[in-house]
């Protein structure tokens, strides 16, 4: 593309950016790479895959920079050392959503690991991902905190990712834990509306990392670094915040550059449906923007 | 009992839009054998097919056993076809081996399997492949193959025959044997068959009747011994041997005997001609006898023609030889007569034939 | 390298040990294909032996449409599939989306051309004059193309080859239609899928060589039987 | 069903507008897959004839392998694949991975089992007979080979149909070793997913059909081709 | 000049292990035409195709040109292929048309397209196929389709030329001409050719050697007259048309003629053998003559025998007529003789054979 010659070309141009499927599916990506590519003349190929997978990636050292969210995960390969610098970049929510007639009653509780009992108690259809993706890992924590093993003909494990499985949630009329951009852009098409909101485990945290150059000398290291601090700094954050809210009147991603995990947590609990952004959380001054 | 199997009225075959065989009208009855002879690519192939209801005529009306064939009709022209068989030109067996192959058309037909199995075996026997019974079909040798083709279509024993040159690979003395058996069971059991053949012999030797094709059409119909001592047409005569065709122009009559000015020669042939008509002197070349000189051959209904041995050619019961002279004409002579004659290229000999044994074609516009 | 290795190991004792939930999967990828793969025969057999022999208006048209759906990608399939049976879609009432049936149903499809296709390729080989003279020893339709297919069995054997091998070994379209719900719709490649994005990437690797040694299996007798027709 | 007509409609002005990116990704589709489908036929077609006429040891297995090849889930193609090309693996410094290079890589491995195999099944309908004939003709092999080709065009073009239409409707191993990354890899099988997975169905839809409309080109004229030489 | 181009030395064919041709030792000269004669299945095909290089013995040497060919070298077979060329006995022609085909042997040796359009016209020209130059060859007739194959190997003017029953679809005055033309054509250009045939007629008419195959082995060698009046064995002389064979066994000698008991008749032939052996006598059917009666046959060297007629068959210029007899006789007796006989089934005649027209042939176990 000739928009990338207007930046210096580095020596080690590609980077690869091991990511989920939700920062591409959702389309931000493609809102954020452009300008990064245009701004420092790297050429970014994002390869997006489950968390898992990513994560895997950077384990293997063939990628370059990961853009996750499952923080207990990514924080056992941080102390493997595989990863280095890992920081928030940005978060949303999970919601349990399903079918309008709500047949477990559990529309409007906030509390997932009880909705999830009554979910089991009644029997009525659960649809979970089943692919160690950081919503399913979240879903199982949910199972774990209510002391139940899930399984039997209610329990519909797809292993697909988050669209699949809504779709055929849709369809089975089942209950399903969800994060919100996907819902958000799926919901038309399934009908199916949120039950539970704004439990503190709800909270779904992305982070960026880079890949360890002392682990991996082949690495592009320098271009890892530019991704994250171009990701955390003012522009980037400033596109997060506001994708989204054109289409579906509601952002998908709220801005965290230098927030720690404890601080990040506050959900606004105003408003029965959704989440209006707290103001004055833009993190400008939070990154520093060499 | 004539009764007709097969009846063509005024139908056409084309391929691409050229038509290759056109014929006003044929009959084949019940029990006959039918030879057809014509040239390559003079239609015979394609008038079997079109008798076997198996190309469709653009134009006309086929008849088997007095019932219009409907050619719309799938299921009457599979009923029909199934009251015959075919043996094609080239021997098409399918992959598998002998006896399957000999088998298909029973197996089409439904028979049950252990008369089938003992009507194959019977017919591999007559000849003489059963040492071959599993051998993949691929790897016969070319007469093996034509003789199971030859099997196959026997073995269902249909109404009605058809032949495509089925001897052409076979060796000599199976040739010789196998005409003649065929031409007992034929008598025997009543079938109708229709042949095609571009041995001489095998029509003569099969003594039904014979349709000469030229160019897609039927020029001349009749027994083998008509058709062959008395061609109607110089393209035909050509065809079935008779190479002697002279030239001349009907001067008038004598002695019962028409009087053929031949330029050089003055021939006497029987017949019914007017003065004037222009005309071939046909004769076979088995009538010519030949001569050292002339002196030797005298009397009236005899005529004479001089000239020099052009050429011989060596076959397998006698010699051919050729004579430029006067008119050209081509004799055969015995083995026995050739080596009392000497006959040696440049040689001049006498050429005579009996005024009966020679005959007078039309001779159109050339 | 070694991941590959560790996935053979682990292929060897998962397939050892009778794992039943693999053992149950790669059953059903083999039931669903094998019964797709029969019923496009069922149905693409004839068809092709009709394109190959009758001459009709709009023939052209219809062997080009055969032929591009060998070029289908199976996801649009999988879309269209959805689509049709879909709550909301005009076959929603079967309920059909997210079954078995729904898989054979997609797989049917992407087989159909592929059979079809080459079935045509196959008889359209045949000298015309075999045929003619199959007609003139009295076989009926039926009986023209059963030999007629005994005699292209060579061929006729990469047609089934390749048609089982097209719908055996698709993940996108199953994936769609099926969901790969476990103990429902997981079979082998949606499975490897799967394990693949998990980052498992050693059982991905252990399931994709169970796949191809079923495969391997099924392909070894057909082949068997296709070469040793060809000896003769 | 409304989707699909929206989809239509979506794909009729995505033509006709011209969509730049659209046009880009569908010549990426049509120029890897066919470089793949060629140099498939490169090393295929020799490598069918050999198996389809010589005898070695071995050959009963090779062809089975070949055969299995067809059957083989392009998944565990891409897996494969992506292994080797990993920076940790044996190719790795080659820098292929992400690239069309290895989509085209991949995508030959999906194709050259699917044309050899046709391509031995048909030159194995041959009569031995004519090998000999066009032998005692003075053939050389390759000369053999061309007229035994020419010979059996018609199942060859489906091979090739086939092998074409295995490889531009594939996306899970173009997703895994391409990337799927706009610009450089994205082809219509991987963004058909991707907008699937984004819910836009009906541009996946469109970009779906863009691709059944390109197929269906390249096979109508291919499909000309082997009709025309059918009627001889 | 007695150079061999193909040489033979205790070859033996195998398929699937069955020996199907094992030849202790054959050579053929430059320029020379050979002909192949044998029953079905005796393996005349394989015979060509090992001289031709297309299959390999498993066992013994092919020498080509006094090279000894080795098989294992593709290059140098290749090299040997293209100084030959063959005419199957099927004609496989490709799927292109008619000039596409008959060019293929020229396009495989590169020969510049223009001049390869010049010799391919000429050769469609003289098999009279032009008018089929841009047809599809697979919807020839059968005829056309062996003329096409024909061309194909002629239009290459090879050293060695190999033809496999060449002429058996052609019409009979085609055959006829293409024979003559053909032998010319192979006097000329000092083409060796070796020529595999079921017609006693060509084999005479090509007048080169003739060798004769039984169950895969060459039982006899010579020239064509001397294989077909002095045929070695019982079996060579049924193949080659020498069907009265007379069981007897020699008594003695008299005025310098053996002397055969054949039960109830003696027979005198010229020969050199001693007394006790058994024997058969071997005459061919056009030396034998038949009479009304006896009286007239007469003089020493003239055997007679007596019976009645069995059978009699036309064939083109004669008849062929069966005795039974004190000994059973085959005879071939001309039209006008046949006539004068007025032969019926079931008459009496004599049959009457020069001494020196006879010959002996040992009689083995049976
Ligand atoms: N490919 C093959 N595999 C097995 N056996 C074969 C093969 N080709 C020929 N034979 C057998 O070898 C023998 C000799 O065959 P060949 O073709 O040489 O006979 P031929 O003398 O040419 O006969 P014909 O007059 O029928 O053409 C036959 O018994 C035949 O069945
Ligand atoms: N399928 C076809 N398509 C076009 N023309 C054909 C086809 N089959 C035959 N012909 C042509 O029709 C004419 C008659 O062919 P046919 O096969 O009937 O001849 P034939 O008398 O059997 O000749 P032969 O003695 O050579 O077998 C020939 O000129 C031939 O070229
Ligand atoms: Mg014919
Ligand atoms: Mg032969």
């Amino acid at each position: 593309g000739q928009a990338r010659e207007s930046a210096e070309a580095p020596e080690h141009k590609a980077i690869i950016l091991a990511t989920t499927t939700s920062t591409q599916d959702s389309g931000l990506l493609d809102e954020l790479l452009p300008l990064f590519e245009e701004q420092t003349g790297y050429l970014v190929k994002p390869i997006a895959v489950g968390t898992g997978e990513a994560l895997a990636m950077g384990e293997r050292g063939d990628a370059d920079v990961l853009l996750a969210h499952a923080p207990a995960r990514e924080k056992e390969i941080v102390a493997a050392g595989f990863v280095i610098n890992r920081r928030i970049v940005m978060h949303n929510d999970f919601l349990i959503v399903g079918p309008e007639e709500d047949p477990a009653g559990i529309h409007g509780s906030d509390n997932g690991a009880e909705s999830v009992e009554r979910i089991a108690e009644t029997g009525t259809r659960f649809t979970s991902r089943g692919d160690d993706s950081g919503t399913h890992f979240l879903e199982m924590s949910l199972w774990d905190a209510a002391a139940l093993d899930p399984g039997g003909d209610w329990y519909i494990s797809t292993g697909q990712g988050m669209g699949a499985t809504l779709l055929i949630a849709a369809e089975m009329r089942a209950y399903v834990l969800t994060d919100r951009a996907t819902y958000l852009a799926l919901r038309d098409r399934t009908g199916l509306v949120p039950h539970v909101e704004g439990d503190p485990l709800f909270l779904n945290i992305y982070s960026v990392l880079e890949v360890n150059p002392e682990r991996f000398p082949e690495v592009n290291s320098a271009g890892a670094r530019a991704f994250s601090q171009f990701i955390l700094g003012r522009e980037a954050q400033e596109i997060i915040r506001r994708f989204g809210v054109e289409q579906f009147g509601q952002p998908l991603f709220f801005p965290d550059a230098g927030k720690s995990e404890e601080s990040v947590g506050a959900f606004p609990r105003d408003g029965p449906r959704g989440l209006t952004p707290a103001p004055g959380r833009a993190p400008d001054d939070l990154t520093p923007w060499s | 009992m004539n009764e007709f199997v097969l009846e063509l009225h005024d139908v056409a075959v084309t391929y691409d839009s050229r038509t290759v065989l056109d014929v006003p009208h044929l009959a084949v009855s019940r029990g006959e054998v039918l030879t057809l002879l014509g040239e390559n690519g003079s239609g015979k192939t394609t008038l079997l097919r079109l008798l076997g209801l198996l190309v469709r005529p653009i134009r006309g009306r086929v008849v088997f056993c007095g019932e219009e064939v409907d050619f719309g009709s799938a299921r009457r022209l599979l009923e029909l076809r199934r009251r015959m068989a075919g043996v094609m030109q080239e021997a098409l067996l399918c992959r598998m081996n002998v006896r399957q192959n000999v088998a298909l058309g029973l197996r089409f037909r439904g028979l049950p399997k252990p008369e089938a199995q003992q009507r194959v075996d019977a017919w591999l026997e007559r000849l003489s492949i059963s040492h071959l019974d599993d051998r993949p079909a691929s790897n016969l040798s070319g007469g093996e193959a034509q003789r199971t083709s030859l099997a196959r279509a026997m073995v269902v024993d249909p109404e009605v025959l058809f032949l495509d040159e089925p001897f052409a690979a076979l060796d000599a003395p199976t040739r010789q044997s196998l005409l003649q058996e065929f031409k007992d069971v034929l008598a025997d059991s009543g079938v109708t068959a229709i042949f095609a053949t571009h041995d001489r012999g095998e029509a003569l030797g099969l003594g039904g009747r014979v349709a000469v094709l030229v160019g897609g059409g039927v020029v001349q119909v009749g027994s083998a011994e008509a058709v062959f001592s008395r061609p109607e047409r110089a393209d035909v005569a050509r065809f079935v041997g008779v190479e002697t065709l002279i030239p001349g122009r009907i001067t008038g009559e004598a002695g019962g005997l028409v009087q053929v000015d031949c330029g050089e020669v003055q021939l006497e042939v029987e017949g019914d001609w007017e003065a004037g008509e222009e005309v071939y002197v046909a004769v076979r070349p088995e009538e010519i006898e030949l001569h050292d000189d002339a002196d030797h051959v005298v009397g009236p209904g005899r005529n004479v023609v001089g000239g020099r041995v052009a050429k011989t050619v060596p076959a397998e019961t006698h010699f051919r030889v050729e004579i430029d002279g006067a008119a050209p004409v081509v004799a055969v002579v015995s083995r026995a007569r050739y080596r009392d004659l000497a006959l040696k290229t440049g040689q001049s000999v006498q050429a005579s034939f009996a005024a009966r044994a020679a005959h007078l074609i039309q001779r159109a516009g050339d | 390298m070694e991941l590959i290795w560790n996935g053979i190991t682990q292929a060897l004792s998962l397939l050892l040990q009778g794992n039943p939930q693999v053992l149950e999967i790669a059953l059903l990828s083999l039931e669903l294909s094998g019964l797709a793969t029969l019923v496009a025969l069922v149905f693409g057999v004839p068809f092709g032996a009709l394109l190959a022999f009758k001459v009709f208006p709009g023939r052209g048209f219809t062997v080009t449409l055969v032929n591009t759906g060998m070029g289908v990608p199976p996801v649009v399939v999988g879309l269209f599939v959805s689509i049709v049976l879909w709550r909301s879609g005009p076959l929603g009432f079967l309920e059909l989306l997210y079954t078995p049936g729904a898989i054979v149903l997609a797989q049917f499809i992407i087989a159909f051309p592929v059979i079809t296709g080459l079935t045509m390729a196959a008889l359209q080989q045949i000298d015309p004059k075999l045929l003619l003279q199959l007609k003139g020893l009295g076989a009926s339709r039926i009986q023209l193309v059963a030999v007629l297919l005994w005699e292209t069995r060579l061929p006729m054997l990469a047609a089934i080859i390749a048609g089982f091998g097209a719908v055996i070994s698709e993940v996108g379209a199953v994936m769609m239609v099926g969901g790969n719900i476990l103990g429902h719709t997981r079979v082998l490649t949606t499975a490897t899928v799967l394990e693949t994005r998990r980052g498992n990437f050693e059982v991905a690797i252990a399931l994709g060589l169970i796949l191809l040694a079923l495969t391997f299996l099924i392909t070894w007798l057909l082949t068997l039987f296709q070469q040793r027709s060809a000896a003769r």
